[in-house]
This record gives structure tokens, C-alpha cells and sequence, in this order.
């Protein structure tokens, strides 16, 4: 797990943040999710990354479908609105929330039945429009919450818990997906690296389109056994990092010395790098065609590269497509939103 | 597809053999994409400007170009402008379809053909004009392109002859039509004045039908329901509008989109006020007015039968999780695809207890085109002041046809008044915010967006069983005890909603409730039944649902009462029987349900017994 | 969560200080995920095993691991084997809930306690008993790790002494639970053994129950409804199934995926004679089966609330393009995601008339498991039979509790009726074969599959109007007519459909009609009724709709008539208002809509009267 | 448009083809679309590939969804079953009868508005699963029957009709997601190259899992004016053959001598062959991630490629999959659906 995070984040956790807010001021109700559940450790990791960030909870929209993972939208952040929707629909739940208020940053989560079974196509095209938000798949293999059935994410060749039944449906490439429909990142990790989630996350806050964060978090319960390849233990065993990753916030610009071609610097949107140092893997996430060629290659062999795999940020996000005002349309003031009497009668006029 | 019809009631002076003024039926047989629409909204004005109370309805196609297509324009001095099946003029310019055309006539009728058809008259009681239409156009309009577009308006200029239109409004309507475009207008006149010359020296007039000029259509507009909606959310503060395409509800957001380019830019930057979103499915449209709503938008959408169906999963959730949102129905032919460019009323209940398990919605359903207007500020007001799904029922024949309005009432002064929201002031007044508390007794708690930075603000929505506080509970009572706070929201909810109308004639035993589009055909019933058969009758038009009390109370006034409804299964009627058990025997239903826009007859015949054929 | 209860009838003789044989309740609060399910499965065997009627109901959160999770037992003799809210011993192992559990007990309940859990004791009119459970598993199961499992099963032991529980038929059980797995069985046996040592040493008998060897469950067996419906979906003769999971309809289709994989290989080949596919969401699972249903499988699909809507759209096509397809939905409280693990009947409304545009549903619903079983295999037939979507409605309460039942019936003899459908030698026979032309007069047409072989086979299927010949048409006498016969469609079907089960009390003047779980509660509250309060009952259990007419008979013959159901909108109430308007307002209903199995005192109350708690 | 089809097809429209049917045997009601569409145009090549192929017509299944292309099914073949269903489901109404009848030919037709927008997701899970179908788009970048919106395959830049919006939103493209999904068989192809479409549409038939066929066709109504990059002037003057383009039927193979290096045999699973004689671009569709740069090089450039994108067969078909008989299990008698008075003794002695 090779990602380092040299983030001026604030080092104890009562040190207030540049929100002025404390780490426990991320947390949210106790978690209900079985012991041990990837799901779990990725609250925690959106809990530290958002504190390191900064993050104005009361400017947090945290949306979610409905599994296990969605469920998790209440473990962290309480002081901000929360939507648990319905199954699969959160991406149209999220790109109406941007409409309305533009000012949001969108926090989905989102499970792989979710997202890649029934949710499909309407994620496909929030992605397609980019609307701003750091979308989570918190990815099993497994419809946790109904106790287990493959999902559209389990591998060939996966087995049924205290069944015989192997999967030989080729699992659904939600990143690859997500980059055919334009996303400007894309990042796959595994919910116990906690380095690397983290400051994917932080990368993904400062993403201002979609940013889809495919993790891979074991079921304990229902796919954790011998034969899954979304078990803790595979995943551990497996997981092999494109890069060392950091993020250096906007707000806190520092000086690094960068060994020239052993470290890529991702320049983002809002004046935050992302720096990736290269491990064993060649890959520069600027590059399209080298991001999919790599995520076939994994298609192929079921290899577990984890990081940040593709990045770019020249198209609009989805309030700027519109054209949208500055403020949020939600609480414009009616002077703005009805036009005037004046209007009224030329309207009227027009149908005499 | 002619309902058989008597003599209409102001034309008994015809048997005399008198002239009858004001009072025509032309029926347009054409092919779909062939133009033929703006000549027949140039005979609609024209008619409208001399006084003339007029309506025209369109009867086209599930199809883009190619298949036949008919127009009908009533005009009627009295204002009796619902379809009346019997035709007086006919114009058959449609090789498929103008046999059969003929055929629907009765004996006495006139046909303007296009002298192409001629061999496929064989009725010899028609008063049969052949009209060289394609020699006409080729003397009118040098340009062999133009002629396929100002071919139809020769028959306005034949018209305009044969019953006496006044030319000059004639000209003023082609002018209004091509507005702008002068070489349009020019061929158009042209065209126009080639068919009325043309008749006047080889036609005499019509034996029996004229046109004069009258006054009863002054500072009245000539507007279709969807058009009148689009308005209506216009003016409504409408902020977030998500659709997808489908028929027949697809032009009020197209009207919008184009209202909102021209009048919703923020003066001082030029953009955007609204966000008008075209959705990839109907899931997503009403998903994106839920979280647009949550995070406090006026939003909403509009659809047709399919649409509904496919938004029922999230109906529940804006009925649960109480998010405002707002569904513009217009209603097609169901059930399935079913007949798309066809008028019903099969959505009522199907809206009504949209969702799985225990759930109903607030239904406003307009009469008119005005109301259209009305009912769709409404519908935002309702949604926001409620914090629920609000349902606009509209249908085609409202939604897609030409209907005469009084001018609408402009907005209310003042700010939109947007429900119970506590902003971080306000929350800094109150000890403590709980989302789903009913503090004031009426079933309606409060809300705070997304975005509201105070520390009370925030809360969770979600569409499982939880407490006051918002807190996830499967505890029995919580759920219960929520269950019956949403029914009594909806006891909020029925006095909040529009009252039906009432016409209440004194002595009449009958009484007649209807609702939406049924109106101008249950009016013009009602003096048919009220003059033809020493019937008067009282009326009641339901507005909303939930019912309003007052329907209790006129049902148990009359000895017959008849919900005169455009559905198979008494959708309306049904609703009724279970608010009113005591009084559900009492309630006849009159059922339309072919796809054609009701009339006053087949009305007249539920309540008076079929009449006879002369 | 308890109800007010008067003591139950067969105890009367307990206020004597005589004891009470083979009537009680006994309530398990535990950690769901902690194992405890096969500690009360043998519990609830033992007594079976006993001849000893009982029953078992499941009280689980969403969730997966780790929340409070209940099961109630109830024995008796008399055969009364509802939910009955007030328990006589609660057995408390979980922190979170033990001192709520305790709360709601009634004074003089008996509490067998973690002894961990000591200090949670406040009130002091229980008879509580600590045990100290870890202590008896570290000395029955010296596997560290195992201990988890077994330690529930000792309280199993502690209530065989109390109770006087056959402790061989407690070996049986556990053999039984853990067949094939010896360690398993020597384990478990060893940890209710420590437990009924230990209670015999510690603590004496019950001071006013027994349970005593009966000879009421011969032959019988205890199922789950879910497990029933696979059952019957097997023998039914399903080929194609297709789901989407969702709770607590899953079971049903892992279930007969389980018996398809066992019993429904081709013993040629080796291959599948069936087809189960996971779908991708619930419309697709719709989706597939009427692609099957039109390709003449017999295709079923299971779901509950949330699926019901997003089956909307494809319900209607069902409907109108006359498809046949089975739809089994495990009702869950509602609406929205509602209350996943809690039991409802909120679905029937919506069922009956899902998708929108004029449409109702053919709907058969199961009383008791073997309903379940039987309802299924006819909803298959009907469902070709009648050409359309068929509804199996049943519910969580039914669906995934246990229940006790005579052994099914076996299926009938002989081929499995496909209803009218045309193959190549058949269609040879006819001059011509029209799909939607009403032959026989029952609204039922004919229909041919894909791939026969014969020139006249091939017809055309939409959604949108045709005629009856398959041909589009937008015809307004087309589209009616064709509604028309489906309406006449659907008289068959309630010719057809499961006749209500009656019950005529001689001199009784209340009737209740009740359907689906709620049949174990009416039972027992008619004989509280009849015994307490001198008021005897008729009964009517509805068991499918389109409404029989002996269901309008029965309403007419009782002076008071209480509909019992399982929602908040009395939505069956609703509809027989609308079948039956003379007779509407003598309707009462009897409402239960907590999420909770309904018991028979809430209904008792209803009818008579809340009764005062002593 | 550079193919050629030596097909050993009957040469004249009443010789009898090896179904012992002519070509109007093939032939469906009458057009109801409007004059010109492209959607006849591929009407017309299904009928002559279906006749030159021999398909029995009663052996195929029409199946659609909602919209114009969508009623085409109705245009041909009028002796086989046709379902015109409801909208962007035709996906799963394929799979439920191809399941129900896996020995059926189906054949869909669906819109850019069926599939590319409310029917993504069913449509990207029947790929996932290799439902045998010919699966037609035809891809007009609007919604043809509700009067010309944008549909979600507008090119960035297309102008409305009448009007001065212009798309932003990039283009879903159906082909790369259908290669995301594992489709063995991707063409794209224009509706007014019919000697390309008809060769396309026969490889289709031959091809044993789902088959995706893009193809670029004209909306002359809604969607043809300047400003539109799916007008037919505009596909007629930018259409790039990949190749020259052959099918070899299984049933009449004939012997050509092929230049190596210059042609490409494909061969395809029941004994047929595609030839692919080599234009400008060289272009190999048995290479995965070739055919991928290819699309992507499309998505930058907007070229217009057209030929067969890619092809494998080495994926099971559904029915395979699930392991069915190989009767049809709508027919399968009594006997074989309702296991014997033993087995339902056995089962209920297990309840007791
Ligand atoms: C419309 C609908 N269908 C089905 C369900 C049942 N359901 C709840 S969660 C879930 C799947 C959850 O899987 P995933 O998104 O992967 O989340 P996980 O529990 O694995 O984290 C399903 C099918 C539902 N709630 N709504
Ligand atoms: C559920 C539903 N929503 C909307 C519609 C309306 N509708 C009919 S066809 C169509 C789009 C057709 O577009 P496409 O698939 O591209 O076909 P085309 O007409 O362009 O060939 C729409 C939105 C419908 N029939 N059903
Ligand atoms: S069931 Fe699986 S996904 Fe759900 S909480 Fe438990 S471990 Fe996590
Ligand atoms: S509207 Fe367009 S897609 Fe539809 S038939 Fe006409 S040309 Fe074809
Ligand atoms: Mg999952
Ligand atoms: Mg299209």
C-alpha cells in the first residue's frame, strides 16, 4: 500500500481543521454494518479525509441508494443533509440537488448492486452530464443487504458462498464505463488501504465534475470466504498500487522536490495537485488510452491495480452546461424567479 | 366516428330554411406533415376575430408525416365549443381516408374536394364542390416548391366565400400567423384569395351556414392547455424543470424551455434562473425533481400514462420522505403504449394512490386552459406548502387542442409563499428542530435545506419507518403514529385544495358531476337536456382531489346524480363511492372512452336515454 | 409494542391456581446474526413434536448483524396460533432491548435472563431468573469459538424443565436441525442439556404452565409461506424465473431455485428444464417474463413493494397485449422503502390496478401456507389460462414465518393446462386465425407462439391499439370495443378465480370478511368473540379479485359487517365499496397497520370495543 | 462504401432461396415512416439479408421497443412474431424469450432514444449476458416519434432543428459500451450504405450472441438540416468504410484467393466467414484494444468509420449459460416441468 499523504492536515485529532472543526465533528451515528465490514472503514476514511479537507459539513449533501453501503451516509457527518432514496436512483437524486443548489458538495454512496445493477443506466448518464459529486461503489461483489446474491461486479469464476455456484458472467467495469461516458476520474482502491482511500478522496473533493471511486470493500459476511475475489484477505493479498499517491490542498500549497520522471503532478481545477510517484506499474493517469488499455488488461488477467487511473478536467460540470446563476436556484428570490407583470401581458398579448 | 347527433339547439330555425348564423362545424381531412395546421389556425383566427366564439381540435396520428390527419373548428355564437361529432362542411383532401370521410356525413352536408377525388364520391345527398386545389396553387405560387405549403390555405379563401368570412380578418389572421414573414404572408394571401375568388365565380353560398360579425370574443385568447401550463409554471417560480419527451405532454416543457430562454435570464449576468433538464428516462426526471426539491428547488416535471407508471417507485418516496414535487399529467389513451394522440381520463386513480402500499396524492385537475395556468402555480404552492407530491391531471384534448380563454388573471403580488422552511435565522429562534414533528397540528412539520449553516439544520431523509426526530425507527408505534400524522396531512391537504365549482339550478332534480376537459361538453349538455328535454340540471365540477366536502353535500341533493367521466372504469366514480359510502349507490356514471374528445350528446343520451335517429 | 390483552380463553382455569396445559408464549429477544434462529427453530420443533400445535414469527431489523432481532413461540392445544402480544416468559439475552422487553411484560411474567444482563432489572412484579449462560457454554462447549453458536440453545434446556418440555423430543429436534452433522447434533445436545441441569437444580417448575404430550400435529408439518409458494411454483410447472433480491420476497425464489437444482434436470442430458435469471432490477425481471410469457413459457417473478411499482409500466402491457405472466408479491409494510422485515397488506389496491390507463389485475390470495402452495400453481394456469398478469399476494407474515399445516395436497393428474393457444396442426383446423377476435364469447382470445410452424401463425404484438386481428388502429370503435372484451375478460376471471372460504354461523349477525395472514387472528377472535362476548360470527375470507358474488350475498346478510385488514387506507374495503355501492356503508373496517403480525384482540376491540386492561 | 458481397445469394427477387422463399416473402406491411427515412432503408436490407441468408420466418422473433425505428418490425418479415413492447425494453423482452425459446432467431430494432437513453442499463445487461439477438440501433441522434429532441447520441456541436441550442453533452457511444460489456460482434455502419449493412446484417445472423449493430440513419424530418453530423449529406460525404466487406454463408462456402496482408478472414463459429479486405485504415476486429482505440480515436475526431468494429465468439450464449435443454422450454411437455408424486413426497417429509 504504497500512498504517503503529506497533506498539511492538522496532525491531532482535537486540532481544529481550517473549517475550525475537530475530526469528531465528522462522525456520524454508530455504524449497524457487521463487524469488519469494508464498508466501515471507508466512513472512516471519508470522515478523516473531509476533516484534512476542511470540508463545511452544512455545505455537505451525503446521498445514497439503498444497501448496506448506502446505509453509510448516516455513520459520518451529521451536521449535514442526509437522502437515503431508493435503490439505484441516487445519481438522479444527486444531479437534481446540483441543480438546486449548485453550492453542494455531493457526497454519494453507493453500493455495487446499486450502481451497477439497477442503478446503471442512470449513473451512466449523471456521469455523461458531470454533475459535481465524489460518487462512491462500494464494491463487494455482492448485494450485502439482501443477504448475499452475486452481484453484477463479481468476478468469473467467483463462488457462492456455502454454495456451489460459480459466477461466469464477466463482472461490470464500472470505471471503464465511467470513463467511455466522459468521467474526468476515475480511481479503483480497496477499502483497507486507508492511506490511499484517503487521499483519493481529497483528490476526488477537489475534482469539480464527477469523480467516481470504485473500492473494493469486502462483505465479511457474504463474500469473504475462499473463492471470492472480493475478500479481505484476497484483496490484501492482491492489491498491487499503480503509485504513491498525495494530494497537496490548494489552500496549503508546499513545496516538494519531484525526482523528474519518477513522480507525475496532476494539476487540478482549483490550484490542488495530485502527485503520483511511480511504483513498478507505468501509468500516467492524463492519458486515456493508456487508463483504458490498463483497466482491459485487468479486464483480462483480474489483476488488482489500485490509484488514480484516469484524470482530466477540461469539460464543464453540469450547473455551468446550463448555464446556471451563481447562487442556488433553490432559494432565489422571487423577484428572480417570476417574472414581471409587464412580461405577463406582452405573454398574453401574443395569444390574442 | 360520428356520435349521432340531433339538430343542434340554436340552428331549429334552419328547418324554415332560414340562414343560420354563427353556428358551423368544418371538419378537415388532411395528411399529417403536409402543412395543413397553420391553415387551419388561419381559419380558427380569422373566425375568432369576427366575434365568433370558435374551437378547433386536432385529431392526428401516432405518427410524424404521412398518415391522415383531421381538424375540426366549431364555431358557435352561444360558446358551445365542445366537439360535436356531425359535420357541416367537410374538406376532403386526403385521397385515404376522404370515402370514409363522406361516408360520416349526414344527408345535406357540404364536401369541398379536392377535385383529384372526385371518382371516389358515391353518396349522391352531399352537396359535393370539387375544387380545382392543384391548379389553383400552381396560378397563386410561381414556386413549384412553395405549393405543397399553401396549398391547404386555398380552402380558407373557399370557406371564407361559401360562409361569409370577413377577408379583412382573414388577412389579419395570416399575418398574425406568419408574423414577420412578409413573402409568407404575401404567397399565403395570395392563396388565400385565389380560393375565394375562385368560388365566388363558380360556387354559390352556403345554402343554410353563414358567418357574421359578432362580439363575443373581445381581449379573449386563443390558447392550448399546454401552452397554458407552461405559463402557469413560469410565473409559478418553477426553478428546476426535468422531463423526458413523450406525447402528449412534451410541448408544456417545450413551451417552457422557450418562455424560460426568453424571460428567466438574470439581467445583471445573463444566465440561466432555471434549469430545465431533459432526463434520460422518466425515473430520472422525477428522481431529479426529488433531490432538486429536497435541496429546495420548485420542481417539476411532465408526463403522460407511461410516465406515471414508471414514476411510482419515487411517488412513495416524495409521499414518505414528504419532498415537494409536482407532476404535470396529460392525460393520453391507456392502458400500455395504448393510443398516444388520443384524450382520457384513465390516469385519475392510477395518480391518485400512485406507489406500493398506503399512499395518496393531492390531484389538481383543471378545466379550462386557465385553470391550466392556475392550477400549475398552484401545483408549486401546494407541493412546497405541503411537502408532497402534487399532481397537475390534464389531458389532450386540454393540453393539445385550440381552446378560447378569457385572458388569465396575472400571479398574486407579493413573494411565493414556499411552505415551512426554517432557515438559519429561523433556526436560531426555535429550542429544537425536529423534521417530522407536527408542531402545529395540521400534519405539516418543517424543513430546512441543504446548504443552511446552522447546527440544527441538518437531518436525514430517508424512505424507511422513522420518529419525529428523523431517526431511523422500526418501532410499531412510530410507524403507526407517522402513517396517521401523513393522514392527517391530507385532511390539510383537502381543505387547502381548489373547491370544486357549482351550479346549482333551482328546482332541477338531476345533478351532474364531471371534472377537467369534460367541461365544455357537460355545459352545452346541460341546455340540451335543460331545453330539449324539460331537464334542468345542477352541476358540479370537481376541482381536486382529496374530495372537497361539498361534493358529500351536492351528491345527497339530487335525486339522480351522474359523474359524467373519460374512462372504461369509473376511475372518478370509484374514488367517490369510498369517500361517501353512504351515498356510493346514488352515483350513475356516464362513460366516454374512445378517444375522441366527449360531446354534449353521448352526455345528453347517458342522462336522457339514446335518442333516435331522425 | 404489546397489546392489551384479557387473558387468553383455554386459560381461564389458570385464575384458579390449576395449572394450564399447552397454551404460552414465549418471547426471544437476541442479537440478529448471534445464531439464535436454529435455538428457536429447535424449540418450536420440540414442541411440535410434542403434538402440540405451535407457530414461530421472526421479528427481524433490516439489517444484517448485530441489531435486536425477536421470535415469538406460541403453543396451543386449541389450535390459536396468531401473534398474541402479551408473553408469558420473555427470554432476554441482547443489553440493547432487555430492559424494553421487561417494560412491556405484564405483571407476574416470568423472565429468564442473561445473568449478565442483571442490572437491567427494575420492576419487581416479574418472576425473573438469571442464568448464567457463559458459565453453562465455557462447561458444555470447550471450543472457544463454537460457544457463539450453541449458547442460545441453552435456554432451549432451561425452558424444557420449566415447561415440562419432552426433552426427547428436544434430542429429535436437534437432530433434525443439524441433520447429517454429528458434531453438530453431540454439541448441541450437550448445551441444552447444561441448560435443563442446570434449571432443574436451580429453579423450580413454571408455576402455572406445562406443556403435556397432545396429539394435534400428526402428519403435519411446518413451513414457511415463501417455501410453500416454491412449492407450488415447482409443481406448477414454472419454466422461466426471473427476481430481482429484495426482502422478504427473496426467499421464494432461492427457494425454488434450491428445488429446480434438485428435481428439474432433463435425466437425459442432464440439463436445466428451467430457466432462473437473476435480473438486473425489477423491470427487467418484468421485462423477461413477458418475453417468455409471449414465447409461451410459464414465467413467474417475485418481488415485494417497491418492485410492484417499477412493474408498472409492464403491468399494463401485460394487460392490454394479453401476456400471461405471474407476479408473487411478499407484501412489506410500505410505502417506500417502508419497513422491509415488517409485515403489511398494503399492496392490494395497487396490485389490483397497477399501471396506469384503464386496467385491473387478476389477484389470488393466500390464507395459509398451503395457499400458498396451491395459489401458485393456479395462478400459472390462470395466468395462461386468462392471457394475463396474475398476482399472488401474499405477505411477510405469511411468507417468512413458520407456520404449521397439513401436508399439501399433491398436484392434479394429468397435463398441466396452457390455456388457449394455437400450434401448427391446431391452427391447420381453423380458416383463420385472428389473435384478438372473442371466439367463445368469454373474452378470452387465441394465441400462437414464435416459432410455429404455419403460415397463419405469425401476428403482431403492441401495446398500442389494434383490432382483432393484431392490426394497428387508432379507430375509436376499435379501441372500445377491444376495452369492452377485456372487461368482459375479466368477468371470466371471476368465474375462475378462488371462490371466498364462508363460514355461516346460525343466529350470527356480525359478519367478518378478512384475507390473506390475517385468517389465524379472525379465527381466534371469533371465538373470543362468541365465547367472552356472547357475539357469535360469520365469517368470509376473500381469497382472490375480482370479487366473487357470494361476497356481496354475505355482506347483505349481517347487520354489522367488519372488514379485517393489514393497511391504513382500508384499500379492500375500497373496492368492494365500488363493487357493491347499495351496499358500502355497511362496511366497517378493522384496521392493523403497525408493521406487527395482527392479533386477534386488536380485532376483538374492533368489534366489540377496546377491552380494559385488569 | 467500399463492400462487396459475394454471397452465393439467389440472384433474382423470385428465385427461391434455400428457405424455398422469395424476396417478398421477406416483406412486412407498409412504411408508415416518413419519406426517406433511413429507417426504411435498413427495413429494406434486413428483408434482402434475411432472404439472401435463407432465414425461416417463422423461426424469427420481431422484437422492439417504442419509436420510430421501433416500428419497423412491423415493416418486415409479416410471417414471423413481432412484439413491439414498451419503451427501451426490448432488451429484456429478447432475453425472457430467448430463454422461453432458445432455438428462435431474434431480431430488434431500437432507437438511439431507446436504447442509449431509457434503455441503457437493461440494454448494457443483455450484452453482459450474450442474449442471442441481432440487435439494431438505428441511431439518429434524436427522438424521431416525439418530434426531434436531442437524443443522448447528439454529436457536441449538433444544432436543434429551428433553433440555436447546440449539444455540449458528449455522445453515449453505443459501441465502445457494448465492447465494455464483453459484445463479441460490434459493427457501425450507415443506413444508405446498404451492400455494407446487408453483409453486416448476414455476419450478424451467423454470429451466435448478441450482435450490436450501429447504424448512423438520417432523421429527414427532425434531424437533417446543416448543423446536424447525422444528416444524410452528412453521412453520405464523411463515411469511411473500414474495409471491404464480404460474407461467406457456412451453408455455400466458395474458395477465393485472398492477397495476404490486404485481407482478413474472420471466421465465425458455425463454419461462416467474414472477409475484410483492407481500405486506408488498418483495421483488425479480432483486437480488442484495437478496436477500442479505434472508437476512442472516433470519439476525439468524430470520424466516421464504419465496418465491423469487432468481433469474438468464444463467450457463451445465455441459454448456454444457464445450462438449458436444448428443446424450447415453452414446449418442454407435462412430464418435464412437474417432477414426479415421489419427489412431492420427498419434499413434504422434509417439512415434517
Ligand atoms: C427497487 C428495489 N429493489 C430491490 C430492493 C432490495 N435491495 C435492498 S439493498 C439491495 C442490494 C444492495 O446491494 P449493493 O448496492 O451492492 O449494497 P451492499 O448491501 O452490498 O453494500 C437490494 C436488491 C430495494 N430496496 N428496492
Ligand atoms: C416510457 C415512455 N416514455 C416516453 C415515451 C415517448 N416516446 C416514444 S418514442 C420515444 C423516443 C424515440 O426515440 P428513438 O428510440 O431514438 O427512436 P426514433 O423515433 O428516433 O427512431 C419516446 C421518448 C414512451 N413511449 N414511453
Ligand atoms: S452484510 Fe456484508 S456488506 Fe452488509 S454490513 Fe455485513 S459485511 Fe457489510
Ligand atoms: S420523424 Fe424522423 S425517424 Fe421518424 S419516420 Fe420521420 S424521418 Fe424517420
Ligand atoms: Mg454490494
Ligand atoms: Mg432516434
Amino acid at each position: 500500500m504504497g500512498t504517503t499523504d503529506t497533506a498539511p492536515a492538522p496532525s491531532g485529532k482535537d486540532v481544529l481543521n481550517r473549517a475550525g472543526l475537530k475530526l469528531d465533528d465528522y462522525k456520524g451515528h454508530g455504524s449497524t454494518l457487521c463487524a469488519g465490514c469494508g464498508h466501515d472503514a471507508i466512513t472512516s476514511s471519508i470522515i478523516k479525509a473531509c476533516y484534512d479537507y476542511g470540508v463545511a459539513p452544512h455545505q455537505v449533501a451525503k446521498l445514497s441508494g439503498i444497501g448496506c453501503s448506502s446505509k453509510t451516509t448516516n455513520y459520518f457527518m451529521d451536521n449535514a443533509h442526509g437522502i437515503n432514496s431508493v435503490h439505484g436512483r441516487m445519481s438522479c437524486i444527486a444531479t437534481g440537488a446540483h441543480v438546486a443548489n449548485r453550492t453542494l458538495l455531493n457526497i454519494g454512496v453507493s453500493g455495487d448492486g446499486d450502481t451497477a445493477s439497477i442503478g446503471l443506466g442512470n449513473f451512466l448518464h449523471m456521469v455523461r452530464r458531470n454533475v459535481p459529486i465524489v460518487y462512491f461503489i462500494e464494491n463487494n461483489g455482492c448485494y450485502g443487504l439482501t443477504k448475499g446474491q452475486f452481484s453484477a461486479t463479481a468476478d468469473v469464476g467467483s463462488v457462492k458462498k456455502g454454495g456451489t455456484y460459480v459466477n461466469e458472467l464477466p463482472p461490470v467495469d464500472i470505471c471503464a464505463l465511467a470513463m467511455e461516458m466522459g468521467c474526468g476520474f476515475v480511481a479503483r482502491s480497496f477499502s483497507g488501504d486507508t492511506q490511499q482511500v484517503r487521499t483519493l478522496i481529497k483528490a476526488a473533493i477537489a475534482h469539480r465534475g464527477t469523480a467516481v471511486l470504485d473500492i473494493i470493500s469486502p462483505c465479511v459476511t457474504f463474500n469473504n470466504h475462499e473463492g471470492s475475489t472480493k475478500s479481505v484477505s484476497y484483496a490484501r493479498e492482491h492489491e498491487d498500487p499503480l503509485h504513491e499517491l498525495d494530494f497537496i490542498p490548494h489552500f496549503a500549497p508546499i513545496l516538494v522536490d519531484y525526482q523528474p520522471g519518477e513522480t507525475i503532478v496532476v494539476d487540478m481545477h482549483d490550484g490542488s495537485k495530485v502527485t503520483l510517484k511511480k511504483l513498478h506499474a507505468d501509468h500516467d493517469p492524463r492519458n486515456r488510452d493508456r487508463a483504458m488499455l490498463l483497466l482491459h488488461e485487468v479486464q483480462r488477467t483480474g489483476h488488482f491495480y489500485t490509484g488514480l487511473i484516469y484524470y482530466h478536467d477540461e469539460t464543464k460540470v453540469f450547473a455551468e452546461e446550463l448555464g446556471l446563476v451563481d447562487e442556488p436556484l433553490a432559494t432565489l428570490p422571487t423577484e428572480k424567479i417570476r417574472p414581471t407583470r409587464a412580461v405577463f401581458d406582452q405573454i398574453m398579448a401574443g395569444y390574442k | 366516428m360520428s356520435t349521432v347527433l340531433p339538430e343542434p339547439i340554436s340552428r331549429e330555425s334552419a328547418e324554415d330554411d332560414r340562414l343560420v348564423y354563427n353556428d358551423a362545424v368544418v371538419h378537415i381531412g388532411t395528411t399529417n406533415g403536409s402543412g395543413s395546421q397553420s391553415a387551419n389556425l388561419i381559419l380558427l383566427r380569422a373566425v375568432c376575430r369576427m366575434g365568433i366564439p370558435v374551437s378547433g381540435k386536432n385529431l392526428f396520428p401516432s405518427n410524424i408525416a404521412g398518415l391522415p390527419t383531421w381538424f375540426t373548428i366549431r364555431a358557435n355564437e352561444d360558446g358551445w365549443l365542445a366537439r360535436r361529432g356531425r359535420s357541416d362542411i367537410l374538406i376532403a383532401m386526403n385521397d385515404a381516408t376522404a370515402a370514409a370521410d363522406m361516408a360520416e356525413l349526414e344527408p345535406g352536408a357540404m364536401v369541398i374536394l379536392n377535385d383529384v377525388l372526385k371518382k371516389l364520391v358515391t353518396r349522391t345527398d352531399l352537396r359535393v364542390h370539387a375544387v380545382p386545389f392543384n391548379k389553383l396553387v400552381a396560378d397563386a405560387c410561381p414556386d413549384h416548391k412553395l405549393r405543397k405549403r399553401v396549398i391547404n390555405v386555398i380552402y380558407v379563401g373557399v370557406l371564407a366565400w361559401l360562409l361569409e368570412i370577413d377577408t379583412e380578418s382573414v388577412a389579419e389572421a395570416i399575418s398574425h400567423q406568419f408574423a414577420g414573414k412578409k413573402s409568407a404572408v404575401t404567397l399565403n394571401k395570395a392563396a388565400a384569395d385565389a380560393g375565394y375568388e375562385w368560388a365566388k365565380n363558380h360556387l354559390p353560398r352556403h345554402p343554410g351556414l353563414r358567418m357574421r360579425p359578432s362580439h363575443k370574443t373581445q381581449d379573449r385568447i386563443i390558447i392550448e392547455g399546454n401552452e397554458a401550463t407552461a405559463i402557469g409554471l413560469l410565473f409559478g417560480g418553477t426553478t428546476v424543470l426535468a422531463w423526458y419527451p413523450i406525447t402528449p405532454s412534451s410541448s408544456v416543457c417545450e413551451n417552457l424551455i422557450d418562455l424560460f430562454e426568453k424571460h428567466r435570464s438574470d439581467p445583471a449576468t445573463g444566465k440561466a434562473t432555471y434549469a430545465a433538464v431533459q432526463a434520460e428516462d422518466e425515473i430520472a426526471s422525477i428522481g431529479f425533481v426529488l433531490g432538486a426539491g429536497w435541496a429546495g428547488a420548485r420542481a417539476v416535471t411532465a408526463t403522460s400514462g407511461p410516465g406515471i407508471s414508471l414514476m411510482a417507485e419515487m411517488a412513495g418516496l416524495s409521499y414518505f420522505a414528504e419532498i415537494p414535487a409536482v407532476i404535470v399529467d396529460v392525460q393520453r389513451m391507456g392502458p400500455s403504449t395504448g393510443l398516444p394522440t388520443r384524450t382520457n381520463q384513465g390516469d385519475i386513480a392510477k395518480a391518485y394512490q400512485l406507489s406500493h402500499g398506503d399512499c395518496k396524492h393531492v390531484l389538481l385537475i383543471p378545466g379550462c386552459v386557465a385553470e391550466c395556468y392556475e392550477f400549475a402555480m398552484k401545483a408549486l404552492d401546494l407541493a412546497e406548502q405541503l411537502q408532497t407530491l402534487v399532481f397537475l391531471m390534464s389531458d389532450l384534448d386540454l393540453g393539445m387542442n385550440k381552446w378560447l380563454s378569457d385572458a388569465f388573471t396575472p400571479p398574486a403580488e407579493g413573494a411565493i409563499p414556499r411552505g415551512k422552511v426554517l432557515d438559519a435565522a429561523a433556526l436560531e429562534k426555535v429550542a429544537k428542530f425536529e423534521r417530522y414533528r407536527d408542531v402545529d397540528g395540521d400534519g405539516i412539520p418543517y424543513r430546512t435545506l441543504p446548504g443552511t449553516d446552522n447546527p440544527k439544520a441538518a437531518y436525514f431523509t430517508r424512505g424507511t419507518g422513522h420518529k419525529p426526530d428523523a431517526e431511523y425507527s422500526e418501532n410499531a408505534q412510530n410507524w403507526q403514529q407517522n402513517m396517521d400524522r401523513l393522514a392527517r396531512k391530507f385532511e390539510t391537504a383537502r381543505k387547502l385544495a381548489p373547491a370544486p365549482i357549482v351550479d346549482e339550478v333551482h328546482g332541477a332534480r338531476v345533478g351532474i358531476i364531471a371534472y377537467g376537459s369534460s367541461d365544455p361538453a357537460v355545459a352545452e349538455a346541460r341546455h340540451i337536456l335543460d331545453v330539449r328535454h324539460e331537464t334542468p340540471t345542477s352541476y358540479l365540477r370537481i376541482r381536486a382531489l382529496p374530495a372537497n366536502p361539498a361534493i358529500r353535500d351536492f351528491i345527497a341533493r339530487y335525486d339522480r346524480l351522474y359523474l359524467v367521466e373519460q374512462n372504461r372504469d369509473a376511475q372518478m366514480a370509484g374514488i367517490l363511492k369510498v369517500e361517501y359510502p353512504e351515498l356510493a349507490a346514488k352515483i350513475k356514471s356516464v362513460l366516454h372512452y374512445n378517444g375522441l374528445p366527449i360531446d354534449a350528446q353521448m352526455i345528453v343520451d347517458g342522462i336522457a336515454g339514446p335518442t333516435e335517429r331522425k
